[in-house]
């Protein structure tokens, strides 16, 4: 036999004894792992979803209630409420005003960066990487940073516009609009980041050979950005404007900080929260938290589906 | 050292049947290749037997017995990889010693058996590399060391030369098939390359789109292909087929489009005699079977040189004969020029008939 | 239609890769000339230079009479031809190849025309309205050969084309696209790793090694008279069997004695004039081998593998630890382990210096 | 080559260039670097008009403001009475709280990520979306029934509580971020191992987990600093026992006049970390604040 020249006279090796689990099919395995995370995420998250989608049929107050057992049914009341009173419809504007604006301002912003950096210089990768730290801060701690740098009299801001340009000095934080206009310049402080590494991460995706191919055929700068660039980063772009716009939808501890959800600044969270734990209603708060659920989850089907779409683009 | 046997063995992926009903029979010892193109189920097959899918239908057997219920750790069979997945941190030896430090054996033995496997494959300098370190020749023969250190009851591989370049393709289809000697052990082969199926396989079984087309050994394949899609998938230079219809009258084949007309010798008369619809056939001639000449010859057809390719050792010359474009096979010496006219014979002996309802070989 | 003339090209990148190393080499009006080489041989360089995609470090490139060396890519009247066909993704087929017409504002009915034609001869009609990402890799490609093609340009450079087909498609393309060249009779530098589509397409083949030119010939000439022993081991399927020899007398004796061979005092002369050191290499194709089952014959060996290909059969034989491989007749039947002995047919033989890799006789 | 590279080529466009990157980085710099000083001014010098800019320069740097928060804190306005910072026990607990919840996130999610990534189940692109979205739901939202639930159990004020939340936070996180590196390695090299004659937890434990540990330790970051710098939860949850120093540093501004120098000085601890992390995972970047959608 042939065999014999390369294969020594061993008997096939048994298989090493121990503890191998072997018992263990995939099927049990696949429980296994994903039992924990799926325990927790009901547990701490949609049990107590569940659990204030019931106290938002109810009159609940956590402070003058005794138990929410004998908080009283009162059906759609809380929702026929929250969507009727005109307090609630200026909460949803004034946060409209805020994301609108802010999500633009941090679009352009950031792609526009994208678009200078876009290129071999010396350093791009320190300063690409310094830029990023203001998202990677407690949204809390960069309030703090221009909450002191926006105080109306030893603030820095009122120091350049008072002291150097010559203009009259802003009340910052207290006045309405110049509160709403801090809290933006704030946010786009911390978030325009965000929206440059995604594009650049999109612009240096675009394989070079197409800008190649369009020189050959004499293209124009502008045909260059209009038909290779922008379609082939806006899939990228999407998801990075859905995910701001969720972000921005959601903010309460920028504003909280900024002004304690003072006038100007206060934002469908602010207001929510304030419902919830200065008035106590937790029967209304709940609802509108519900309210405010929808429009999440509407957003959040958005973003998936734009996450889906650029993975077959990239297949 | 085992002989495979699939049992009507069907895989389904969602609604698309990778695997549809296919029986095939390796015996122990047998160096059997599967070929097809992308998409026609090899892999799956193959993964089937490793016991890395679960058929939806059929069985597989090891010297006759049902591996239903059998792990994959547990079927004793070495796989390698099209990727040949070696392990980036490992270093060679490492990779190679993986499967045996499964087993029970001593660091020593361990040590021995690796270094005999790598002499035998000639990486034994290369032993302390890491993949990333190996060019793709040498992490192949990694990976072939990683199947042969132990001594499994068959080798399953797929495609394991595909991503080299073609001249040490050329080079490890030989040692492979020298190695599997040596070995003296079933080899369940899987590739998209006619060329390795021919050279390689002592049996070849031809798969398209989850179906089995035809088993036998490379010659009679080459020679005698049961359907259309074998006839154009086995040979490097495609066979040509041309569309005609047999005329009973005469005993003649004609073109499809009337532009000539050649006599059938008997055996390619029985054939179109076995067709539900002899007018409707198809001609299969291999660019070897095709005599060119300068010279105007009797019963010759009229061409017109479209391309020529010159590769060496041979030529190939794409004619025209009306609208139908002829791939001829000719020595390196035969010398025409381009747009040059020319008389085409056909070896009407070697030549095949197929259906072309049914796509299946009539001679 | 213009002749290429590139003269002493040298690329060497900022980080120091000397890509292309004095180049020197022209493609006459009309003829098609394939760049052949492994990845990393500086052909692709190489073509982009005279694309104007990358900038040369020194030399000349003339298309026509021009000097191009300092004109942008969209001014060199040239069309290029990705390898990853590099479509724009927005544009319909249609847009994609009326493009280059647009660029320099041609009039609308006209490009209608010429689009047409080109998508006739193409056969692509029936995907003008589709999108890049709805197509087939083979339609994508032509495609890009008709965005190519629609301009009338001087020349085509073309990197790779073909090399993302599946085998049965890449075929067919080698015939179409030679015969395209043939008709248009546009210059054309196609640049590719397959030695076989440089062997089917070319008119001469320019053979590149690690940024040097190795070999310029028509097909024949490189495949039968390789320069060097590079080009001897690139080109051919399969590739010459390079057998290290040592000059005795007038015979070439290999390393253990099972090969000796007779030469004619005439050419063993002109070997021993120029070799620089005893070591030779003796070249011979698969096919100018005989076998035969007696005892005369060059060699003597054993035959390791029989692999049968169909319309030939191609054999290994063990020599002093190495393989040759002998191509014959799908008819001969010598089986593993056999005693046989090979002839060399001496007309065709190549003998090469060990030391300097070139070509003696 | 293209035009880009042309057009940095011009002395005026690279100028042009240096001013809108300089103004871009005094942008977005300039409020961590005036805090930064800030946090080692005399209380004085943080008041002065024209402000003061450069330490040694025009100003004398102290460390003042961090012998107030770390040792003990002045809380009169003559300097007489000082009392224990409770800052470092809140650094402590921070330290301690996210740093439990990192581990045990990164574990458990990432068994999950890798039986989404290799077993087919069920209903899988439903339950990751489900996954997702628990991570999308505003805070102010979720933390009103959390508050009742804590309440009822008497979880707040605990260590486990707060924990035990943070790890649920961290949980999408990690099962989206790793599953993403997961489906990058090869499923052969398990069935490789598989095949070999080994089980599949011991392929996972040899072969797989290795390869992942470099995105494996950069998803930690991303969970740890999210714990680290959160803020809404434990304020309510959590404000009289286990209290971090998120809500320390809220108070420290809420303290009638505010102690610029120390609300400086404690951001410039609690935000140090932050930084370094930042380099340490910057190639992870995209990936980590897109969830691993975008994996450029």
């Amino acid at each position: 036999m042939t065999t014999q020249s390369i294969t020594p006279e061993t008997t096939r090796p048994a298989a090493k004894p121990g503890l191998r689990l072997r018992w263990l099919s995939d099927r049990l395995l696949a429980g296994t792992f994903l039992a924990p995370t799926l325990l927790l995420l009901l547990f701490i998250t949609i049990f107590p979803l569940i659990w204030s989608l019931y106290l938002s049929f109810t009159s609940y107050n956590v402070n003058s209630d005794p138990s929410w057992l004998e908080a009283k049914w009162v059906g759609v009341d809380n929702y026929v409420y929250m969507l009727t009173t005109p307090r609630v419809w200026e909460r949803f504007i004034e946060s409209a005003t805020f994301v609108v604006p802010t999500v633009t301002l941090e679009f352009l912003l950031g792609f526009g960066i994208a678009l200078l950096f876009n290129r071999e210089f010396k350093g791009r990768g320190l300063i690409t990487t310094v830029i990023l730290i203001p998202m990677m801060v407690a949204p809390l701690v960069a309030g703090l940073f221009w909450r002191f740098m926006f105080q109306a009299d030893i603030g820095i801001v009122n120091y350049l516009i008072h002291d150097v340009l010559g203009f009259q000095p802003v009340f910052w934080l207290t006045d309405r609009t110049s509160a709403m206009i801090s809290l933006i310049i704030v946010d786009t402080w911390q978030w325009t980041p965000f929206i440059f590494l995604i594009s650049l991460a999109g612009l240096t995706a675009v394989p070079k050979y197409l800008y190649e191919a369009a020189d050959v055929d004499r293209a124009s700068t502008w045909f260059k950005f209009r038909h290779i660039t922008l379609p082939l980063v806006w899939p990228l772009l999407l998801i990075g404007i859905i995910f701001r716009l969720m972000d921005a939808y959601k903010l309460f501890e920028l504003a909280w900080v900024l002004t304690s959800g003072g006038p100007g600044t206060r934002v469908l969270p602010v207001h929510l929260y304030k419902i919830a734990f200065g008035d106590f209603a937790t029967g209304r708060a709940s609802a509108l938290g519900y309210i405010m659920l929808v429009v999440i989850i509407a957003l959040a089907n958005l973003l998936v589906r734009a996450i889906n779409r650029s993975r077959a683009a990239e297949v | 050292m085992s002989s495979i046997t699939l049992q009507n063995l069907t895989k389904r992926f969602g609604a698309t049947v990778a695997v549809n009903d296919l029986s095939l029979h390796i015996d122990d010892r047998e160096f059997v290749v599967v070929v097809g193109p992308t998409g026609a189920g090899k892999t799956t097959t193959l993964r089937c037997v490793a016991g890395l899918e679960k058929p939806d239908d059929g069985m597989v057997l090891f010297d006759g017995q049902d591996v239903r219920s059998v792990s994959p750790a547990e079927r004793d069979v070495a796989f390698v990889f099209q990727n040949y997945a070696l392990y980036p941190r490992k270093t060679a030896f490492e990779n190679i010693a993986f499967p045996l430090q499964a087993r029970n054996l001593s660091a020593a033995e361990i040590k021995a058996e690796v270094e005999r496997t790598a002499r035998m494959l000639r990486i034994h300098h290369l032993l302390d590399r890491r993949p990333a370190q190996l060019s793709g020749g040498e992490q192949q023969r990694v990976a072939l060391g990683r199947a042969m250190v132990r001594r499994p009851r068959a080798f399953l591989m797929d495609e394991p030369l595909t991503n080299l370049d073609f001249q040490l393709r050329a080079q490890m289809r030989s040692e492979l098939k020298r190695i599997q000697r040596e070995l003296d052990n079933t080899f369940f082969y899987v590739t998209n390359d006619q060329v390795e199926a021919l050279s390689m396989g002592d049996r070849i079984a031809v798969l398209n789109a989850g179906t089995l087309h035809q088993v036998g050994t490379p010659q009679e394949i080459y020679e005698h292909p049961a359907d259309l899609f074998v006839a154009a998938f086995i040979g490097s230079i495609r066979m040509n087929f041309l569309r005609c219809a047999f005329i009973a009258d005469t005993g003649a084949l004609v073109s499809a489009d009337g532009g000539w007309s050649l006599p059938a010798p008997p055996r390619l008369r029985e054939g179109a005699q076995k067709s539900k619809d002899p007018g409707q056939l198809i001609l299969g001639v291999r660019p070897e079977d095709v005599l060119l000449s300068t010279e105007a010859g009797n019963g010759a057809l009229e061409g017109q040189v479209y391309v020529a390719e010159p590769l060496g050792n041979h030529n190939v010359y794409n004619v025209r004969i009306g609208p139908a474009l002829v791939r001829v096979k000719t020595p390196a010496t035969f010398m025409l020029d381009a747009e040059a006219r020319v008389s085409v014979q056909f070896n009407m002996a070697r030549a095949h008939l197929f259906d072309s309802a049914t796509e299946q070989a009539l001679t | 239609m213009a002749e290429v003339r590139i003269e002493n090209l040298v690329k060497v990148f900022p980080n120091g890769t000397r890509a292309v190393n004095d180049v020197s080499l022209a493609a006459p009006d009309g003829e098609f000339l394939v760049l052949l080489g492994p990845s990393g041989c500086g052909k692709t360089t190489t073509l982009r230079c005279v694309a104007g995609l990358e900038r040369q470090t020194s030399g000349d490139i003339y298309i026509g009479e021009r000097v191009v060396n300092d004109l942008p890519p969209g001014e060199r009247d040239i069309a290029f031809v990705f390898q990853f066909y590099a479509l724009y993704p927005h544009l319909s087929a249609y847009d994609n190849i009326a493009f280059p017409l647009r660029a320099v504002g041609v009039a609308a009915d006209e490009i209608d025309r010429r689009v047409m034609r080109v998508a006739e001869t193409l056969r692509i009609k029936h995907v003008l309205r589709k999108r890049p990402r709805s197509m087939s890799s083979g339609e994508q490609q032509r495609v890009a050969l008709g965005r190519a093609v629609i301009r009338r340009p001087q020349v085509f450079l073309m990197d790779e084309p073909l090399t993302n087909l599946d085998a049965a498609l890449r075929s067919d393309m080698r015939v179409e696209l030679k015969h395209l060249q043939r008709e248009l009779g546009v210059t054309t530098l196609y640049v590719t790793h397959d030695q076989t589509e440089a062997m089917t397409m070319g008119e001469r083949i320019a053979v590149m090694q690690l940024g040097d030119l190795q070999q310029v010939g028509t097909p024949l000439e490189v495949y039968q008279y390789p320069a060097t022993l590079f080009v001897a081991s690139f080109i051919g399927d399969p590739p010459m069997n390079l057998i290290p020899v040592t000059l005795e007398g007038d015979a070439l004796q290999g390393a253990s004695g099972h090969l000796s061979l007779a030469l004619a005092p005439d050419v063993a002369g002109a070997i021993r004039q120029k070799q620089s050191g005893p070591g030779l290499v003796l070249g011979v194709r698969a096919e100018d081998i005989t076998l035969s089952g007696g005892d005369e014959g060059d060699m003597r060996g054993e035959v390791t593998t029989r692999e049968p290909l169909g319309d030939q059969a191609l054999y290994s034989v063990g020599l002093d630890g190495q393989f040759i491989q002998i191509t014959t007749a799908p008819t001969t039947r010598f089986g593993v382990g056999d005693a046989i002995s090979l002839s060399i047919d001496r007309s065709r033989m190549r003998v090469f210096d060990a030391a300097t890799e070139r070509a003696l006789v | 080559m293209n035009v880009q590279n042309r057009q940095t080529r011009s002395l005026l466009g690279r100028i042009l260039f240096w001013i809108a990157t300089a103004l871009i980085l005094v942008f977005f710099l300039f409020p961590i670097y005036w805090i930064l000083i800030t946090a080692f001014k005399d209380r004085p010098d943080i008041t002065q008009l024209p402000p003061r800019f450069v330490p040694w320069v025009d100003f004398q740097p102290t460390t003042f403001n961090f012998h107030e928060i770390l040792i003990e804190m002045e809380v009169s306005q003559f300097g007489t009475a000082t009392e224990q910072s409770p800052f470092l026990g809140q650094l402590f607990n921070s330290v301690i709280i996210s740093g439990t919840a990192t581990v045990v996130a990164v574990i458990l999610g990432t068994l999950a990520a890798y039986a989404f990534s290799r077993f087919r189940i069920k209903g899988e692109g439903d339950l990751l979306f489900f996954i997702l979205s628990t991570r999308m739901l505003p805070p102010v939202v979720t933390v009103i029934p959390l508050f009742l639930m804590f309440t009822e159990l008497g979880m707040r004020n605990t260590f486990h509580g707060i924990t035990l939340l943070y790890i649920t936070m961290g949980l999408p996180f990690v099962v989206w971020m790793m599953k993403g590196f997961f489906d990058e390695v090869p499923h052969e090299f398990e069935e490789a191992a598989m095949i070999d004659g080994y089980s599949r937890l011991e392929a996972i434990w040899r072969i797989v987990i290795p390869e992942v540990i470099p995105p494996m330790l950069a998803t930690a970051v991303f969970v740890l600093i999210t714990a680290w710098n959160e803020f809404v939860f434990v304020q309510l949850l959590n404000p009289l026992g286990y209290t971090t120093v998120t809500p320390f540093l809220y108070a420290v501004v809420g303290y009638g006049r505010t102690e610029w120098g120390r609300v400086a000085a404690t951001t410039v601890v609690f935000v140090s970390p932050i930084v370094i992390f930042t380099f340490l995972v910057r190639k992870y970047l995209l990936r980590g604040v897109t969830f691993g959608a975008v994996r450029r």
